[in-house]
């Protein structure tokens, strides 16, 4: 059997009345670029969620490298090397991009009480940083402010603090969401650039179709909170269901079908 | 025919984000429009803008020819605008039937309306006296449509109305809001093309920020290359 | 990395503004001394000194500014770099005071010795509290932090108020105290006792907020869901925070009982609390020198008012009989008008400003 | 529903504690009777105070720190109202004693929610986007209202010399002497909780506050101006705790101290009863209420006085490690 990173068994959780994720099993295996996809609704973040722990699940259980880390708290996981990002933007504003960068390259250190050296004289943490900065390729604007950022460079600055902390797993939330899309290739480019440095794997729930077909290796779809299919961007693209479920009966058109 | 909605161009920031880049939308009286468009797009954003959640910081907004840019929400609303909010926005603590007293525009809406909702969405008779928390996500669905009657609006912004509904649901949502058409006008934001077709006579796509296409329906469902180019899922 | 600590000094040189300040404060009483002709270590009356003069009378006032200054660094420690407002900032003050006076006042010790052990234990209480109310807060958000630590501090201002043996709100007099550091006999050394802790703190708190631990603090204040994200337990980090400001917040206490002489439930009362706050508000909230500024200001105000009247018509109005109302409403106009305070709109005006390289 | 038998087994344990202490402490049945009374009458004064609190908190999320100075302010309103030689002077006007009682209280309501609606709409108005400095915004008015009191009314405590009718009526329980006055409290604090209960669950008003609570903006986008209700909660609350003020006064009479007291007590009360639930601040006001009478009266609370005050506190930190968000709050 292949090497699974992280696994979903049985996975369910309900809000109020809601059922938002309704028994949806996941392997990852380690070393893909494994993309959630589906249309609104379909349960795709409160799944992620339920991965990355920010959520309970109401029941179903989630494994890490064999371990079950259902309920271990977020902090914890990320000290397993599950690194995430979040769909609205969220970095540290009032801090530079310095700072963002060193803070999560520090947070798995052993120096984070070490309160009389000033942060800046660990050169590890800084080096690790710049490092990450290097490669998102906001070295330039280290000593900036993050809120000035412009969204793109926000979003840049989100993966360099995921990857600071060398996560071996990475869980994307929608990456490129409310980019322009002539940012969006960059944004690929370096999503690449990490998988193939790292050989990191990397879950993302995305919705920008031309990101998740060009580098996802595996896709999942769901649809009202279930797996609806799984399979290689070519399956997905060929899948009949999952095309009626996001273009409704689109396809069915030249067959003179309507409503 | 006269428009009973005439967005122009408008402009929304949300904090320093520049989410809406000049969006121009018109809804035919009695008319359904729908915006479509890729997640993030700014199709909330518009209907935010319009109802004054988000107000726009230029451009301008007309209903009924008059501008409402600019207007405090509840202001707006009393125009006769109904909101239907992306997830419904019921309020779970609230009965049924208090949710559905809270949309009382004037004394006697509701028993005005009562026949006509219940006629509409038969389901929320049976639960009027349960909290709106404790209804499914279709009967919630239903609930939020049912606010927007209780007063006589004119025209209703309804976000999403099929996100995480069964089939079967959803089609009893198309039919009720097929029913309506006439004598309210609708802009519809939806993502599920099938209800979008079977509703909208007018389309406009919503692309990071802009509304760069627009048309009737008809065209739009000839013209596969544009519905992949916008819509397209590969 | 055998580095940095050579840094420290050079980058104490580096502000050059701050040894300006540090030599005009030391060479203040002398300063006073020569231009209002008073010694600076007051009159000698026999073997007593009385104090007496300009200059030991300035003393005091700048001693209550380095008091003041180190209770708003101590509350920005929390307020403006950790994000988290407390309303019983008072409890560690006034509790330390009390531990220091109750050691000098009613144990049969060696006054120096009562006295070290008494400043020691205050401390070390004052840590504790931070503990244990940083604890009994964890799973408390916001507002209810907030309500717990008033109503704690409150709790403590009305037991210590009742309390016989504390001589109830009466409070009681420190007439046991070592002759060196006695302000009504040896005034200039707790002035420079008082001047060396301010010091100190300034750049303990910078220290500590330019450390990695401070970075986590800032970066709780901004989003404490995204630290916890990155792996950092977030609760310990506030809890040290809670801590350090607790035990700073004793220091200045110490200082107030030793200056004062005396132990009195005022010292818990809600003031402590509100002036720190005002301070570090007027001042520039998570700024290092925003609460110094603001201390001094409110301070040495307070005193170039105190005996001063206002003319309006026929009406005089004294100016310390208003002084507590006349803060309020700085305090309300500040909030509603200033809420970056002075240093805070100075940095964002700078900020505004095409940068010169 | 796990968690809340949870609540209603904390509530009935405390309740049993404190009635036992009271048993053990009480020599006759009217000992126990006139404890319980007076358990009741300071629940029902904290609940006047206290019940503004919760609702203003849970519409609007503002926490009014200042809500115990409209209740110090009703105090010295009533006190001033019914005495000679003070701000307004009604002796000669009205000499019925029991008619000026009620222009007291009459005028302490219209002071209050004047004020209270003077605060509303020009300082916290401007601050909805800032949440913490409304917090510390009215903080800054209750410093403000405490040194205008003093400036009007000095520093010295005032107690209640003129008589009224109900006032010096008494009638006996179990061979105790017990004052209608309290009982009246008591009655106007019940008549309240029903009547801010049936407000909340009756009217159109009731069910825009409590849709408020879940979702402002959606409450605006049906037509409604939240703002308008905003104003008038917040008015309504400040005018409640100036009415508890000033009913409080013949007993209480007017002192600076009263603020501070009732505002921490009510806190207690708001936080451990779940905030923005009004059926734990009733709860939590009668709770507090009772322990802080059975405190009084058991031996360690006669010979140390501060055990009465810190008690709510005690209750407070006690209810907070069972359950964080306080006995009807939702953890959210």
């Amino acid at each position: 059997m292949a090497d699974i990173l992280l696994e979903a068994r049985g996975l369910r959780k309900t809000f109020g009345g809601l059922v938002a994720v309704d028994d949806v099993s996941l392997t990852i295996e380690r070393g893909t670029m494994h993309s959630i996809i589906g249309p609104n609704g379909a349960g795709k973040t409160t799944l992620f969620n339920l991965l990355t722990g920010r959520y309970r699940p109401t029941s179903g259980k989630v494994f890490y490298k064999g371990n079950d880390i259902t309920s271990l708290p977020v902090h914890r996981r990320a000290h397993l090397g599950i690194g995430r990002s979040f769909q609205i933007t969220n970095i540290f504003a009032n801090l530079s991009v310095l700072e963002n960068a060193r803070l999560a390259a520090q947070a798995l250190g052993k120096d984070n009480f070490r309160i009389l050296r000033r942060a800046d004289s660990f050169d590890a943490y800084t080096a690790r940083a710049y490092e990450v900065l290097e490669l998102t390729g906001l070295r330039d604007a280290a000593s900036l402010p993050a809120n000035v950022l412009p969204h793109g460079g926000k979003r840049k600055l989100e993966l360099a603090m995921i990857l600071a902390s060398s996560p071996d797993l990475l869980l994307l939330d929608e990456p490129t969401a409310g980019m322009a899309s002539e940012q969006v290739p960059d944004l690929i480019t370096i999503i690449d650039r990490i998988r193939d440095l790292g050989k990191k794997t990397i879950v993302m729930v995305e919705h920008n179709m031309s990101v998740v077909m060009n580098i996802s290796t595996r896709i999942t779809v769901m649809h009202q909170g279930r797996v609806l299919a799984e399979g290689d961007p070519a399956q997905i693209t060929a899948n009949k269901t999952v095309q009626s479920v996001y273009l409704g009966e689109l396809y069915d058109l030249p067959k003179g079908e309507d409503a | 025919m006269s428009s009973i909605l005439e967005v122009q161009d408008i402009h929304t920031f949300i904090g320093q984000f520049h989410i809406l880049e000049g969006v121009t939308v018109s809804v035919p009286q009695g008319g359904i429009t729908v915006l479509l468009g890729r997640n993030g797009a700014g199709k909330t954003t518009t209907l935010r803008s319009i109802m004054g959640l988000r107000p726009p910081s230029s451009g301008s907004i007309l209903f009924d020819g008059k501008p409402i840019h600019g207007k405090t929400t509840y202001a707006i609303a009393q125009l006769g605008i109904g909101y239907v909010p992306e997830h419904r926005a019921i309020f779970r603590e609230l009965t049924v039937r208090e949710n559905l007293q809270l949309a009382e525009r004037k004394r006697g809406d509701l028993a005005r309306k009562t026949e006509f909702i219940f006629d509409l969405f038969p389901d929320l008779q049976r639960l009027i006296d349960l909290p709106g928390g404790n209804l499914s996500g279709g009967q919630q669905q239903m609930l939020a449509m049912a606010r927007a009657l209780v007063p006589d609006n004119r025209l209703l912004l309804i976000d999403e109305p099929s996100e995480g509904l069964a089939p079967v649901i959803i089609d009893q949502l198309i039919v009720a809001i097929q029913r309506l058409a006439g004598t309210v006008s609708v802009l519809l934001v939806e993502q599920n093309f099938r209800v979008a077709r079977k509703l909208a006579q007018d389309y406009v796509i919503i692309e990071e920020g802009h509304s760069p296409m627009r048309g009737t329906m008809h065209d739009l469902v000839s013209d596969p290359a544009l519905i992949q180019r916008y819509l397209g899922v590969a | 990395m055998a580095i940095p600590q050579a840094s420290f000094i050079s980058r104490l040189l580096r502000d050059k503004w701050f040894i300006f300040l540090l030599i005009a404060l030391v060479a203040f009483p002398f300063v006073v001394g020569l231009l209002t002709d008073s010694s600076p270590f007051g009159v000698a009356r026999g073997d007593r000194m009385i104090m007496r003069g300009e200059s030991v009378r300035w003393q005091a006032v700048l001693i209550e500014v380095y008091i003041l200054a180190i209770l708003a660094m101590s509350y920005n420690l929390l307020f403006g770099f950790t994000g988290v407002i407390s309303f019983g900032h008072a409890l560690f003050f006034g509790t330390a005071g009390y531990v220091l006076g109750l050691m000098l006042e009613y144990t049969p010790l060696d006054t120096t010795l009562a006295f070290g052990l008494g400043a020691v234990a205050a401390i070390a209480v004052c840590a504790l509290l931070g503990l244990v109310i940083g604890l009994v807060t964890l799973r408390l958000k916001g507002v209810y932090f907030t309500i717990f630590t008033l109503a704690v501090a409150e709790m403590f201002f009305i037991f210590l108020g009742r309390w016989q043996l504390t001589r109830a709100e009466d409070g009681f007099a420190i007439t046991d105290l070592p002759m060196w550091i006695d302000p009504s006999q040896n005034r200039i050394s707790v002035y420079y006792i008082a001047l060396a802790a301010a010091f100190l703190t300034f750049f303990f708190i910078r220290r500590l907020v330019n450390s990695p631990t401070g970075a986590v603090l800032k970066a709780i204040r901004e989003n404490e869901d995204r630290a916890q994200s990155m792996g950092y337990n977030t609760i310990n980090y506030k809890l040290l925070s809670i801590v350090v400001a607790g035990m700073l917040a004793g220091v200045a206490g110490l200082l107030q009982v030793v200056l004062n002489k005396k132990v009195g439930p005022e010292i818990l009362g809600i003031a402590y609390t509100v002036d720190p706050l005002l301070m570090t508000i007027i001042g520039g909230i998570g700024t290092f020198i925003g609460p110094v500024i603001g201390a001094s200001g409110l301070h040495l105000l307070d005193v170039f008012l105190r005996d001063a009247t206002v003319r309006i018509g026929g009406l005089v109005i004294d100016i310390a009989s208003i002084w507590a109302l006349l803060l309020g409403v700085i305090f309300i106009l500040v909030v509603i008008v200033f809420p970056l305070g002075i240093i805070g709109t100075w940095q964002r005006w700078r900020m505004k400003r095409p940068k010169r390289e | 529903m796990v968690r809340r038998r949870a609540s209603l087994l904390a509530i009935i344990g405390i309740m049993v504690f404190l009635i036992g202490v009271a048993l053990l402490n009480s020599n006759s049945a009217g000992d126990f009777g006139i404890t319980m009374l007076s358990g009741l009458f300071q629940g029902m004064l904290l609940f006047l105070v206290a019940s503004g609190l919760s609702i203003v908190f849970g519409l609007m999320d503002v926490l009014n720190l200042a809500q115990g100075s409209y209740f110090m302010l009703g105090a010295y309103v009533a006190y001033d109202v019914q005495h000679a030689g003070g701000v307004v002077d009604l002796i000669s006007v009205i000499p019925d004693p029991n008619l000026r009682f009620v222009v007291a209280v009459v005028a302490a309501v219209a002071v209050g929610s004047l004020l209270g609606y003077v605060l509303e709409r020009g300082l916290l108005r401007s601050l909805y986007s800032r949440p913490i400095f409304q917090l510390v915004l009215t903080f800054g008015v209750s410093l403000v209202a405490l040194e205008l009191i003093k400036v009007i009314w000095t520093t010295t405590p005032y107690s209640w010399t003129e008589l009224f009718g109900v006032r010096e009526s008494f009638f006996e329980l179990f061979g105790q002497r017990f004052s209608t006055y309290r009982l009246f409290v008591v009655g106007m604090g019940i008549a309240l909780i029903v009547a801010i209960a049936l407000l909340l669950q009756r009217t159109r008003i009731g069910i825009i506050i409590r849709a408020g609570v879940e979702d402002r903006e959606m409450v605006q986008a049906l037509g409604i101006n939240v703002r308008a209700v905003f104003t008038l909660v917040f008015t309504l609350g400040c005018g409640v705790a100036a009415l508890g003020g000033s009913i409080a006064a013949p007993f209480l009479g007017a002192s600076t101290t009263l603020g501070n007291v009732f505002l921490l007590q009510a806190i207690a009360v708001v936080v451990l009863g779940g905030m923005g639930s009004y059926a734990g601040t009733a709860v939590g006001s009668l709770l507090v209420g009772i322990a802080i009478t059975v405190a009084q009266d058991t031996a360690i609370g006669t010979a140390f006085t501060a055990l009465p005050s810190i008690t709510p506190m005690l209750l407070l930190v006690l209810v907070l490690l069972i359950r964080p968000s306080g006995l009807f709050g939702n953890s959210r």
